[in-house]
Protein backbone atom coordinates (compact mmCIF):
# COMPACT_ATOMS: atom_id res chain seq x y z
CA UNK A 1 0.00 0.00 0.00
CA UNK A 2 0.93 3.85 -1.11
CA UNK A 3 1.02 5.79 1.86
CA UNK A 4 1.67 9.47 0.19
CA UNK A 5 2.61 12.76 2.67
CA UNK A 6 2.21 16.37 1.99
CA UNK A 7 3.10 19.81 3.30
CA UNK A 8 5.04 19.50 6.53
CA UNK A 9 4.56 16.34 6.99
CA UNK A 10 6.32 15.34 4.08
CA UNK A 11 9.36 18.02 5.22
CA UNK A 12 9.44 16.71 8.73
CA UNK A 13 9.62 13.04 7.38
CA UNK A 14 11.97 13.55 4.41
CA UNK A 15 10.17 12.03 1.57
CA UNK A 16 6.26 12.13 -0.19
CA UNK A 17 5.48 8.52 0.12
CA UNK A 18 6.50 5.16 1.24
CA UNK A 19 4.78 1.54 0.37
CA UNK A 20 4.34 -0.39 3.70
CA UNK A 21 2.31 -4.00 4.16
CA UNK A 22 -0.52 -3.52 5.98
CA UNK A 23 -2.40 -7.02 7.29
CA UNK A 24 -6.28 -7.34 6.03
CA UNK A 25 -9.13 -5.47 8.06
CA UNK A 26 -7.02 -2.59 9.24
CA UNK A 27 -7.96 0.31 9.43
CA UNK A 28 -6.64 4.19 9.04
CA UNK A 29 -5.76 4.12 12.61
CA UNK A 30 -3.99 1.07 12.12
CA UNK A 31 -1.89 2.46 9.30
CA UNK A 32 -1.17 5.31 11.40
CA UNK A 33 0.32 3.09 14.30
CA UNK A 34 2.65 1.00 11.67
CA UNK A 35 3.96 3.91 10.06
CA UNK A 36 5.08 5.65 13.45
CA UNK A 37 6.77 1.97 14.31
CA UNK A 38 8.13 1.48 10.76
CA UNK A 39 9.02 5.00 9.26
CA UNK A 40 11.74 7.49 10.62
CA UNK A 41 10.65 10.81 11.75
CA UNK A 42 6.74 9.46 11.25
CA UNK A 43 5.93 10.27 14.84
CA UNK A 44 5.20 14.05 13.14
CA UNK A 45 2.00 12.15 12.34
CA UNK A 46 -0.96 13.01 15.09
CA UNK A 47 -2.79 10.44 16.49
CA UNK A 48 -5.72 10.96 14.23
CA UNK A 49 -4.32 12.91 11.54
CA UNK A 50 -6.61 14.12 8.48
CA UNK A 51 -6.41 10.98 5.84
CA UNK A 52 -7.68 10.50 2.56
CA UNK A 53 -8.05 7.24 0.88
CA UNK A 54 -8.59 6.73 -2.86
CA UNK A 55 -8.27 10.84 -3.22
CA UNK A 56 -11.44 10.93 -0.33
CA UNK A 57 -11.64 12.56 3.03
CA UNK A 58 -12.17 9.40 5.33
CA UNK A 59 -12.55 8.48 9.33
CA UNK A 60 -9.80 7.05 11.11
CA UNK A 61 -12.18 3.60 11.80
CA UNK A 62 -12.36 3.56 7.64
CA UNK A 63 -10.59 0.00 6.55
CA UNK A 64 -7.90 0.18 3.77
CA UNK A 65 -7.30 -2.27 0.95
CA UNK A 66 -4.52 -3.41 -1.29
CA UNK A 67 -3.67 -0.94 -3.59
CA UNK A 68 -5.53 1.91 -1.73
CA UNK A 69 -3.83 5.07 -2.16
CA UNK A 70 -3.68 6.56 1.34
CA UNK A 71 -2.82 10.63 2.19
CA UNK A 72 -2.12 11.90 4.97
CA UNK A 73 -2.82 15.83 4.94
CA UNK A 74 -1.52 18.44 7.48
CA UNK A 75 -4.27 20.88 9.14
CA UNK A 76 -5.67 22.01 5.37
CA UNK A 77 -5.12 25.99 4.05
CA UNK A 78 -6.55 26.54 1.12
CA UNK A 79 -8.13 29.40 -0.28
CA UNK B 1 -13.36 20.79 -16.48
CA UNK B 2 -14.98 22.68 -14.19
CA UNK B 3 -12.32 22.20 -11.29
CA UNK B 4 -9.49 23.36 -12.40
CA UNK B 5 -5.76 23.91 -10.33
CA UNK B 6 -2.04 25.66 -11.86
CA UNK B 7 0.54 27.98 -11.86
CA UNK B 8 0.72 31.38 -12.87
CA UNK B 9 -1.94 34.16 -12.56
CA UNK B 10 -5.68 33.75 -12.39
CA UNK B 11 -7.60 34.12 -15.36
CA UNK B 12 -10.89 35.92 -13.52
CA UNK B 13 -12.51 37.09 -17.30
CA UNK B 14 -12.05 33.44 -18.20
CA UNK B 15 -13.53 32.03 -14.86
CA UNK B 16 -16.73 34.42 -15.09
CA UNK B 17 -17.16 34.14 -18.72
CA UNK B 18 -17.82 30.29 -18.09
CA UNK B 19 -20.67 30.76 -16.02
CA UNK B 20 -22.19 33.03 -18.38
CA UNK B 21 -25.71 31.31 -19.53
CA UNK B 22 -28.65 33.38 -21.47
CA UNK B 23 -31.49 32.19 -18.85
CA UNK B 24 -29.23 33.30 -16.07
CA UNK B 25 -29.39 36.87 -14.70
CA UNK B 26 -26.89 36.77 -12.11
CA UNK B 27 -23.71 35.81 -11.46
CA UNK B 28 -21.40 36.26 -8.51
CA UNK B 29 -17.51 35.89 -8.91
CA UNK B 30 -15.60 35.69 -5.63
CA UNK B 31 -11.58 36.41 -5.59
CA UNK B 32 -9.77 35.46 -2.63
CA UNK B 33 -6.00 36.67 -2.87
CA UNK B 34 -3.13 36.94 -0.67
CA UNK B 35 -3.29 39.92 1.53
CA UNK B 36 -1.10 41.51 4.11
CA UNK B 37 -2.87 42.65 6.63
CA UNK B 38 -1.13 44.11 9.88
CA UNK B 39 -2.05 41.29 12.01
CA UNK B 40 -0.17 38.69 9.43
CA UNK B 41 3.36 40.34 9.66
CA UNK B 42 5.29 41.30 6.49
CA UNK B 43 4.08 38.73 4.02
CA UNK B 44 5.50 39.05 0.90
CA UNK B 45 4.14 36.17 -0.72
CA UNK B 46 2.63 32.22 -0.10
CA UNK B 47 3.92 29.33 -1.37
CA UNK B 48 0.87 27.05 -2.31
CA UNK B 49 1.03 23.39 -2.94
CA UNK B 50 -1.18 20.96 -3.26
CA UNK B 51 -2.66 17.26 -3.15
CA UNK B 52 -3.54 18.01 -7.23
CA UNK B 53 -5.59 15.21 -7.76
CA UNK B 54 -7.61 14.71 -4.73
CA UNK B 55 -7.84 19.00 -5.76
CA UNK B 56 -9.22 17.90 -8.64
CA UNK B 57 -11.58 15.06 -7.31
CA UNK B 58 -13.02 16.41 -4.37
CA UNK B 59 -13.24 19.99 -6.46
CA UNK B 60 -16.05 18.17 -8.12
CA UNK B 61 -17.90 16.37 -5.54
CA UNK B 62 -18.07 19.84 -4.42
CA UNK B 63 -19.40 21.20 -7.21
CA UNK B 64 -21.76 18.85 -7.94
CA UNK B 65 -23.13 18.42 -4.16
CA UNK B 66 -23.78 22.35 -5.09
CA UNK B 67 -25.58 21.67 -8.44
CA UNK B 68 -27.89 19.53 -6.25
CA UNK B 69 -28.52 21.99 -3.67
CA UNK B 70 -28.79 24.99 -6.35
CA UNK B 71 -30.28 23.21 -9.77
CA UNK B 72 -29.53 25.07 -12.84
CA UNK B 73 -26.77 26.23 -11.29
CA UNK B 74 -23.45 27.03 -13.17
CA UNK B 75 -20.05 27.17 -11.18
CA UNK B 76 -16.39 27.02 -11.66
CA UNK B 77 -13.41 26.59 -9.57
CA UNK B 78 -9.94 27.77 -9.75
CA UNK B 79 -6.92 27.41 -7.05
CA UNK B 80 -3.93 28.87 -8.15
CA UNK B 81 -0.75 26.43 -6.54
CA UNK B 82 3.34 27.93 -6.76
CA UNK B 83 4.20 31.35 -5.52
CA UNK B 84 1.62 33.98 -5.32
CA UNK B 85 2.88 37.11 -4.57
CA UNK B 86 0.70 39.20 -2.24
CA UNK B 87 -2.17 41.52 -3.90
CA UNK B 88 -2.77 38.39 -6.95
CA UNK B 89 -5.69 36.16 -6.53
CA UNK B 90 -5.32 32.58 -5.27
CA UNK B 91 -8.33 31.08 -5.69
CA UNK B 92 -11.96 32.17 -7.42
CA UNK B 93 -15.19 30.81 -7.23
CA UNK B 94 -17.85 31.58 -9.82
CA UNK B 95 -21.34 30.79 -9.67
CA UNK B 96 -24.14 31.68 -12.00
CA UNK B 97 -28.12 31.03 -11.22
CA UNK B 98 -31.73 32.44 -12.35
CA UNK B 99 -31.92 34.63 -9.49
CA UNK B 100 -29.41 36.63 -7.73
CA UNK B 101 -30.40 35.24 -4.01
CA UNK B 102 -28.93 31.59 -5.50
CA UNK B 103 -25.87 33.04 -6.98
CA UNK B 104 -24.51 34.26 -3.82
CA UNK B 105 -25.74 31.52 -1.48
CA UNK B 106 -24.09 28.75 -4.11
CA UNK B 107 -21.04 30.81 -4.46
CA UNK B 108 -20.39 31.03 -1.11
CA UNK B 109 -21.48 28.14 0.29
CA UNK B 110 -18.94 26.68 -2.24
CA UNK B 111 -16.08 28.55 -1.44
CA UNK B 112 -16.32 27.37 2.22
CA UNK B 113 -16.53 24.14 1.29
CA UNK B 114 -13.06 24.26 -0.91
CA UNK B 115 -11.87 25.90 2.12
CA UNK B 116 -12.77 23.18 4.25
CA UNK B 117 -11.98 20.22 2.16
CA UNK B 118 -9.60 20.81 -0.56
CA UNK B 119 -5.89 19.48 0.17
CA UNK B 120 -3.76 22.94 -0.44
CA UNK B 121 -1.25 23.97 2.07
CA UNK B 122 0.31 27.24 2.42
CA UNK B 123 3.88 28.35 3.35
CA UNK B 124 4.45 31.95 4.13
CA UNK B 125 7.31 33.61 2.70
CA UNK B 126 8.31 36.62 4.51
CA UNK B 127 10.02 40.02 3.40
CA UNK B 128 13.05 38.24 5.34
CA UNK B 129 13.57 35.48 3.58
CA UNK B 130 11.97 33.45 6.14
CA UNK B 131 8.47 31.29 5.81
CA UNK B 132 6.33 29.20 7.49
CA UNK B 133 3.41 26.72 7.34
CA UNK B 134 0.24 28.17 8.03
CA UNK B 135 -3.01 27.18 8.72
CA UNK B 136 -6.68 28.10 8.41
CA UNK B 137 -7.68 30.14 11.22
CA UNK B 138 -11.68 29.09 10.29
CA UNK B 139 -10.61 25.60 9.03
CA UNK B 140 -13.45 22.85 10.77
CA UNK B 141 -12.50 19.37 9.83
CA UNK B 142 -13.46 18.20 6.25
CA UNK B 143 -15.66 14.97 7.56
CA UNK B 144 -17.32 15.26 11.05
CA UNK B 145 -15.33 12.84 13.73
CA UNK B 146 -17.68 10.48 15.44
CA UNK C 1 -16.39 57.85 -8.31
CA UNK C 2 -17.80 55.01 -6.61
CA UNK C 3 -21.01 55.13 -8.08
CA UNK C 4 -21.11 55.15 -12.40
CA UNK C 5 -23.90 55.03 -15.04
CA UNK C 6 -23.48 55.12 -18.62
CA UNK C 7 -24.29 53.20 -22.15
CA UNK C 8 -22.31 50.68 -23.73
CA UNK C 9 -20.86 47.34 -22.22
CA UNK C 10 -19.52 47.35 -18.43
CA UNK C 11 -15.83 47.08 -18.04
CA UNK C 12 -16.10 44.51 -15.23
CA UNK C 13 -12.52 43.78 -14.82
CA UNK C 14 -12.05 47.63 -14.07
CA UNK C 15 -15.14 47.36 -11.19
CA UNK C 16 -13.38 44.48 -10.10
CA UNK C 17 -9.76 46.24 -10.12
CA UNK C 18 -10.78 49.05 -8.82
CA UNK C 19 -11.63 47.48 -5.18
CA UNK C 20 -8.17 45.78 -5.06
CA UNK C 21 -6.20 46.67 -2.11
CA UNK C 22 -3.59 44.65 -0.90
CA UNK C 23 -4.74 44.01 3.14
CA UNK C 24 -8.08 43.02 1.51
CA UNK C 25 -8.09 39.36 0.95
CA UNK C 26 -11.49 38.88 -0.35
CA UNK C 27 -13.59 40.74 -3.23
CA UNK C 28 -16.98 39.80 -4.72
CA UNK C 29 -18.25 40.94 -7.77
CA UNK C 30 -22.25 40.83 -8.42
CA UNK C 31 -23.31 40.93 -12.12
CA UNK C 32 -26.37 41.31 -13.22
CA UNK C 33 -27.81 40.48 -16.84
CA UNK C 34 -30.31 41.00 -19.07
CA UNK C 35 -31.71 37.11 -19.51
CA UNK C 36 -34.15 35.14 -21.38
CA UNK C 37 -35.74 32.52 -19.14
CA UNK C 38 -38.79 30.78 -20.33
CA UNK C 39 -41.37 32.41 -18.13
CA UNK C 40 -39.79 36.55 -19.40
CA UNK C 41 -41.02 35.41 -22.59
CA UNK C 42 -38.43 36.08 -25.79
CA UNK C 43 -36.93 38.84 -24.18
CA UNK C 44 -34.68 40.63 -26.95
CA UNK C 45 -33.07 43.45 -24.77
CA UNK C 46 -34.01 45.71 -22.08
CA UNK C 47 -34.27 49.45 -22.49
CA UNK C 48 -33.02 50.78 -19.40
CA UNK C 49 -33.95 54.69 -18.30
CA UNK C 50 -33.13 56.11 -15.03
CA UNK C 51 -33.13 59.47 -12.92
CA UNK C 52 -29.49 59.45 -14.14
CA UNK C 53 -28.94 62.34 -11.16
CA UNK C 54 -30.13 60.76 -8.34
CA UNK C 55 -28.73 57.62 -9.07
CA UNK C 56 -25.47 58.86 -8.39
CA UNK C 57 -26.55 60.29 -5.68
CA UNK C 58 -29.06 57.66 -3.70
CA UNK C 59 -26.09 55.12 -4.99
CA UNK C 60 -23.38 57.13 -3.58
CA UNK C 61 -25.44 57.22 -0.07
CA UNK C 62 -25.99 53.31 -0.78
CA UNK C 63 -21.94 52.60 -0.55
CA UNK C 64 -21.49 55.33 2.25
CA UNK C 65 -23.98 53.15 4.31
CA UNK C 66 -22.22 49.88 3.36
CA UNK C 67 -18.96 51.83 4.47
CA UNK C 68 -20.71 52.51 7.75
CA UNK C 69 -21.84 48.94 8.27
CA UNK C 70 -18.53 47.25 6.93
CA UNK C 71 -15.60 49.49 7.92
CA UNK C 72 -12.53 49.64 5.62
CA UNK C 73 -14.98 47.99 2.64
CA UNK C 74 -14.12 49.17 -0.37
CA UNK C 75 -17.45 48.96 -2.85
CA UNK C 76 -17.89 50.13 -6.42
CA UNK C 77 -21.80 50.37 -8.58
CA UNK C 78 -22.27 50.69 -11.81
CA UNK C 79 -25.83 50.27 -12.94
CA UNK C 80 -25.83 50.30 -17.34
CA UNK C 81 -28.09 52.47 -19.09
CA UNK C 82 -29.87 52.48 -22.87
CA UNK C 83 -30.42 49.36 -24.81
CA UNK C 84 -28.94 45.92 -23.35
CA UNK C 85 -29.13 43.23 -25.41
CA UNK C 86 -29.79 39.88 -23.68
CA UNK C 87 -27.02 38.60 -22.06
CA UNK C 88 -25.55 41.13 -21.63
CA UNK C 89 -24.72 42.56 -17.98
CA UNK C 90 -26.16 45.85 -17.04
CA UNK C 91 -25.50 46.12 -12.92
CA UNK C 92 -22.43 44.90 -11.73
CA UNK C 93 -21.53 45.63 -8.17
CA UNK C 94 -17.60 44.98 -6.36
CA UNK C 95 -16.74 44.79 -2.46
CA UNK C 96 -13.75 44.12 -1.54
CA UNK C 97 -13.11 43.48 2.95
CA UNK C 98 -10.53 41.45 4.45
CA UNK C 99 -12.36 38.29 5.22
CA UNK C 100 -15.05 36.83 3.14
CA UNK C 101 -18.12 36.84 5.21
CA UNK C 102 -18.40 40.70 4.55
CA UNK C 103 -17.35 40.74 1.11
CA UNK C 104 -20.17 38.23 0.26
CA UNK C 105 -22.48 40.34 2.95
CA UNK C 106 -21.85 43.75 1.79
CA UNK C 107 -21.57 42.88 -1.80
CA UNK C 108 -25.63 41.57 -1.35
CA UNK C 109 -26.89 44.14 0.45
CA UNK C 110 -25.11 46.78 -1.67
CA UNK C 111 -26.96 45.12 -5.03
CA UNK C 112 -30.32 44.26 -2.59
CA UNK C 113 -30.25 47.89 -1.69
CA UNK C 114 -29.62 49.32 -5.17
CA UNK C 115 -32.71 47.64 -6.75
CA UNK C 116 -34.14 48.99 -3.82
CA UNK C 117 -33.69 52.55 -4.01
CA UNK C 118 -32.05 53.08 -7.42
CA UNK C 119 -34.25 55.28 -9.57
CA UNK C 120 -34.47 52.85 -12.77
CA UNK C 121 -36.61 51.94 -15.22
CA UNK C 122 -36.85 48.97 -18.11
CA UNK C 123 -38.42 48.67 -21.20
CA UNK C 124 -38.38 44.96 -22.28
CA UNK C 125 -37.82 44.71 -26.21
CA UNK C 126 -38.92 41.03 -27.93
CA UNK C 127 -38.31 39.66 -30.80
CA UNK C 128 -41.49 40.51 -32.41
CA UNK C 129 -40.89 44.45 -31.86
CA UNK C 130 -43.19 44.57 -29.06
CA UNK C 131 -41.77 46.33 -25.84
CA UNK C 132 -43.61 46.79 -22.26
CA UNK C 133 -42.93 48.34 -18.85
CA UNK C 134 -41.71 46.31 -16.32
CA UNK C 135 -41.05 45.80 -12.80
CA UNK C 136 -38.80 44.41 -10.12
CA UNK C 137 -41.03 41.51 -8.76
CA UNK C 138 -39.10 41.90 -5.73
CA UNK C 139 -39.53 45.59 -5.29
CA UNK C 140 -39.97 46.77 -1.91
CA UNK C 141 -40.50 50.12 -1.26
CA UNK C 142 -37.79 52.21 -1.44
CA UNK C 143 -38.49 53.97 2.05
CA UNK C 144 -40.73 52.29 4.83
CA UNK C 145 -43.88 53.85 5.17
CA UNK C 146 -45.34 55.34 7.97
CA UNK D 1 -41.43 74.43 -8.36
CA UNK D 2 -40.45 71.86 -10.73
CA UNK D 3 -41.95 68.67 -11.10
CA UNK D 4 -40.51 65.73 -13.02
CA UNK D 5 -41.98 62.54 -14.91
CA UNK D 6 -40.16 59.40 -15.54
CA UNK D 7 -40.95 56.42 -17.37
CA UNK D 8 -44.48 54.97 -17.91
CA UNK D 9 -45.53 58.60 -16.17
CA UNK D 10 -43.54 60.11 -18.89
CA UNK D 11 -44.39 58.15 -21.32
CA UNK D 12 -48.28 58.79 -20.18
CA UNK D 13 -48.31 62.40 -19.31
CA UNK D 14 -46.44 63.57 -22.66
CA UNK D 15 -43.77 65.83 -21.18
CA UNK D 16 -40.82 65.06 -18.41
CA UNK D 17 -41.11 68.23 -16.67
CA UNK D 18 -44.36 70.63 -15.96
CA UNK D 19 -43.55 73.94 -13.37
CA UNK D 20 -46.33 74.62 -11.00
CA UNK D 21 -47.16 76.86 -8.18
CA UNK D 22 -47.75 75.25 -4.93
CA UNK D 23 -48.76 76.99 -1.82
CA UNK D 24 -46.37 77.39 1.42
CA UNK D 25 -46.30 74.57 3.75
CA UNK D 26 -47.62 71.85 0.95
CA UNK D 27 -47.00 68.31 1.59
CA UNK D 28 -46.30 65.78 -1.54
CA UNK D 29 -49.73 64.33 -1.11
CA UNK D 30 -50.74 68.26 -2.08
CA UNK D 31 -48.40 68.24 -5.06
CA UNK D 32 -50.15 65.23 -6.47
CA UNK D 33 -53.40 66.64 -6.08
CA UNK D 34 -52.52 69.83 -7.91
CA UNK D 35 -50.91 68.29 -10.62
CA UNK D 36 -53.85 65.78 -11.22
CA UNK D 37 -56.12 69.29 -11.35
CA UNK D 38 -54.01 71.56 -13.47
CA UNK D 39 -51.90 68.66 -16.06
CA UNK D 40 -53.70 66.65 -18.70
CA UNK D 41 -53.31 62.61 -18.06
CA UNK D 42 -51.51 63.36 -14.65
CA UNK D 43 -54.10 60.82 -13.52
CA UNK D 44 -52.28 58.18 -13.97
CA UNK D 45 -50.48 59.13 -10.94
CA UNK D 46 -51.61 56.93 -8.68
CA UNK D 47 -52.51 58.34 -5.24
CA UNK D 48 -49.47 57.43 -3.28
CA UNK D 49 -46.96 57.82 -5.91
CA UNK D 50 -43.38 56.96 -5.46
CA UNK D 51 -41.45 60.89 -5.07
CA UNK D 52 -38.11 62.15 -4.51
CA UNK D 53 -37.24 65.77 -3.91
CA UNK D 54 -33.87 66.87 -4.62
CA UNK D 55 -32.91 63.41 -5.53
CA UNK D 56 -33.87 62.09 -2.10
CA UNK D 57 -36.59 59.36 -1.70
CA UNK D 58 -39.32 60.87 0.36
CA UNK D 59 -42.87 60.18 1.87
CA UNK D 60 -45.85 61.65 0.78
CA UNK D 61 -46.30 64.16 4.28
CA UNK D 62 -42.90 65.66 3.17
CA UNK D 63 -43.38 69.44 3.14
CA UNK D 64 -41.92 70.75 -0.32
CA UNK D 65 -40.26 73.95 -0.66
CA UNK D 66 -39.95 76.93 -3.92
CA UNK D 67 -37.11 75.39 -5.85
CA UNK D 68 -37.57 71.83 -5.08
CA UNK D 69 -37.11 69.15 -7.49
CA UNK D 70 -39.95 67.18 -7.31
CA UNK D 71 -39.64 63.58 -9.25
CA UNK D 72 -42.47 61.43 -9.60
CA UNK D 73 -41.26 57.71 -9.98
CA UNK D 74 -42.88 54.90 -11.31
CA UNK D 75 -42.62 51.22 -9.54
CA UNK D 76 -38.21 50.94 -9.66
CA UNK D 77 -37.01 48.20 -12.10
CA UNK D 78 -33.25 48.59 -11.99
CA UNK D 79 -30.68 45.84 -11.65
Amino acid sequence: MVCRFFGRYAEAIGREAVTVRIPDGASVRDVVARLREAVEDASCLPDRPLVAVNRMHVLPKHVVQAGDEVAFLPPLAGG
Amino acid sequence: MRVTIGEGPVDLSAILDAVADGAHGAAVLFVGSVRRAPEDGPVAAIEYTAYEAMVREEGQRILDEAVERWPGLIVRLHHRVGVVPRGQPSIAVAASTGHRPDAFDAARWVVDEAKRRLPVWKREQFDDGSARWRENADGAPPLDTV
